[in-house]
């Protein structure tokens, strides 16, 4: 039962939700790098062409790292 | 520049997150920063949970319709459901103002759409649905360098 | 589980993208693992490829249908075009064949579709359109931990 366990540990593929955090963290830590670098907020062009990835999956990754969504917080924040 | 794309998915709160990442992924080619990612797709969240909590009373059996088309630098964002409808839409508009208080909504969300969009207009017929359309123009792209 | 989605965008490379991210989010849903969701990625660009170049021959104000259905861990996707359409789909099929080699196309697309999701299903009709229905299971959520 161990080696199976351990079987299952070893080949279990990262899940792509791990990923996607992954790449977003990465994307916020560009953006902090850019804005200090030209005193102005990157675009998410900026970022996709450091980060050699498509615009498109930078915003999917991004969504994977938001707060649950709450209706109440962004007036008030 | 210009384009367009439709879509509609049943009226699952698991979609919500799915229609704010499709819209912002469709925005992403005005190439906006990731603030005015977040923008529209607070806005977009508040429209599209409206239409499956008040249009539809939860039927996820339902389906929510959203358009997106971009021209220059404006990306405008139709939300559209065949659901219950609103009486009075002025009222609804009000903030803190909800139908739902039981289920601890804030009352908020046009509020939120008002104030994170260039541009918010709600139409609805009781009894046969909602629509919003928001407009929003993406200043980012527009800098010099 | 069950959902479903439906959504068809403007015939513009700039969509193939976007294309492929509305599809690996939706697809977010059943838990895949990274290589599943690049197999899926990679299978609709193949497909929303073809339709705009050999559908559509790159007639942008033409558009692009995509549905995905979401049945146990099973996602069932369909693109479809209403262009050209394919005369003989054996020969389509067969690998390195392309009908448009001075695009310096690889004649791998359909290769690709089949080797990557668990089916495919090509049908088509001259001057009418094509249609590809693909499914692919995910396997990886059943794992214990
Ligand atoms: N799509 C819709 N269909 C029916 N009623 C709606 C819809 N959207 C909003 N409403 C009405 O407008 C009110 C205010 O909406 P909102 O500002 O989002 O607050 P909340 O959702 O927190 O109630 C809702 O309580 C509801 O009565
Ligand atoms: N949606 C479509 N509409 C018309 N013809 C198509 C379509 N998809 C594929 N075909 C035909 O099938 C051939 C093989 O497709 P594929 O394997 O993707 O190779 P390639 O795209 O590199 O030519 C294409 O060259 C084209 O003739
Ligand atoms: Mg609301
Ligand atoms: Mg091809």
């Amino acid at each position: 039962i161990g080696e199976i366990r351990r079987y299952l540990r070893d080949n279990n593929p990262i899940r792509v939700s791990r990923s996607l955090k992954d790449i977003a963290y990465k994307a916020l830590q560009i953006r902090e790098r850019l804005t200090r670098q030209n005193s102005k907020e990157p675009t998410i062009s900026d970022i996709a062409k450091e980060l050699d990835i498509d615009r498109e999956d930078i915003v999917l990754a991004l969504d994977a790292i938001q707060d649950p969504i709450s209706l109440f917080d962004p007036i008030y924040q | 520049m210009k384009n367009y794309m439709e879509i509609s998915f049943l009226a699952k709160s698991e979609n919500e997150a799915f229609a704010r990442v499709v819209v912002a992924s469709f925005a992403s080619q005005l190439d906006p920063t990731i603030d005015e990612i977040a923008d529209i797709k607070t806005a977009v969240s508040e429209a599209v949970t409206n239409s499956i909590i008040h249009g539809y009373d939860e039927d996820e059996s339902k389906l929510v319709y959203l358009k997106c088309e971009i021209e220059d630098n404006t990306i405008k964002i139709v939300i559209e459901d065949n659901g219950n409808g609103i009486e009075n839409i002025e009222m609804a508009k009000q903030p803190l103002y909800t139908s739902k208080p039981e289920l601890e909504r804030s009352g908020m969300g046009f509020t939120v759409m008002e104030t994170f969009m260039d541009e918010m207009i709600v139409s609805s017929i009781l009894g046969e649905g909602t629509k919003i359309v928001m407009k929003k123009t993406i200043k980012s792209n527009k800098r010099e360098e």
